[in-house]
């Protein structure tokens, strides 16, 4: 299993602020999380395989689409930062 | 030497100031960053703003990018404070302070940490305007900032 | 807009900040330099400071130079407060605090504005060491800092 | 008349913090009122006409040694500057 997370406006469109998901591969990667993610419906489809810059953390680091997921990591998505 | 802290209350910038200074007194410069809630955004008037995180890992960003800057300068202590929850115009919303011998390594230290903090920190912003509540947008001059860093030391 | 004091008396940073956030809410960015009394100057002990000045020429040059910093940046609110008289280590010896709607003119601003009164307004240090008393000398650093803003704006 | 102001180490080193000269000629420049201090003994030869970097202000604006004087004026001499 997994934790994800979604923050800010990702959070707000999908209705969803935390969740667990089990791994459906063993070498899933983040892409193929986020491709997984878009076939739940609409909104999914548009932040996942949209225009959307979708930044990606594991375990709280950001990581690029080919990283692998291993079981217990938490994963977060959200927008580009605007704090300070 | 180094605080972060991630806080619903406002700050006290004079105080955190006199707290970096007593804690070192061979420190002769400190130069301090007070972002401030401004009442107007893109043309809009802004009456509110709600700041979110991620937290836990905002404070390891904020870590990150200050032992970062320790890396590029000789500095002394460092002190991050960023507010979240609900703010209103002229409310302080994030404090950067920086501490070092003389005073072109605070300038550059503390302009270095708020330049990636903007970019690079998980918080994100949701102002309440005239035309209603809105996600704010990054800026293109915080990716901008970024650039002038790889030039440097 | 402009702030220019001289004075014996200590200041409070965190006041003299939340002054100039509250004097204009269109202002989204406060950078703050404070000067300190370090302990230590060319490698001897430091146990006091007698801060001199040339009373009327020195408001004037402060003027001059903020006016400068105001034709280079977009600047809100400058506040440059200077001590005289007796000091000791860990006192805090000048505040230049500078408000701009953006961070980048703020830090420019404020750098610009220390970088020239270090080298342009008529004060003078003499401090008391382990050696003895002694005027301090001008710093090469101090000189070299200028050059910067010839090549900027 | 012109007032003369004498700061930092200059004041201590010559005893004098202000005076008021007489111009001793019309046409009398910054550089001519030095060359006359300088004669007054070895201290204000030293800082005159000797390695000391001099500072002049005419009304409390910095001016050259080529500057020329007038009756009324404030004339101040100081090391350089050592603030902030």
């Amino acid at each position: 299993m997994i934790d994800i997370l979604y923050f800010a406006r990702f959070r707000e469109r999908l209705g969803v602020e935390r969740e667990q998901v089990a791994l459906s591969t063993p070498q899933q990667t983040v892409a193929m999380l986020m491709a997984e993610l878009a076939e739940r419906g609409d909104n999914w489809a548009d932040i996942f395989k949209g225009t959307h810059q979708v930044l990606v953390a594991v375990n709280q680091e950001i990581v690029k689409p080919d990283s692998e997921l291993n079981d217990g990591d938490e994963v977060g998505f959200f927008p580009p930062v605007t704090g300070g | 030497m180094d605080t972060i802290r991630i806080q619903q209350q406002p700050f006290d910038a004079g105080a955190e100031i006199r707290q970096l200074i007593e804690a070192d007194p061979s420190m002769g410069a400190v130069v301090n960053f007070v972002g401030v809630m401004r009442n107007m955004n893109e043309g809009d008037a802004v009456s509110e703003m709600m700041l979110e995180h991620y937290p836990g890992m905002t404070e390891n960003a904020l870590q990150k990018i200050v032992e970062e800057g320790r890396e590029r300068w000789q500095l002394g202590s460092v002190t991050v404070i960023h507010r979240v929850g609900k703010l209103q115009p002229s409310d302080e919303i994030v404090l950067v302070a920086v501490t070092a011998a003389h005073r072109g390594e605070a300038f550059d230290g503390c302009e270095f940490i708020i330049d990636f903090l903007k970019t690079r920190a998980p918080f994100w912003k949701k102002e309440t305007t005239t035309q209603g509540e809105r996600w704010v947008e990054e800026r293109e001059s915080d990716i901008a900032a970024l650039k002038q860093w790889n030039r440097q030391v």
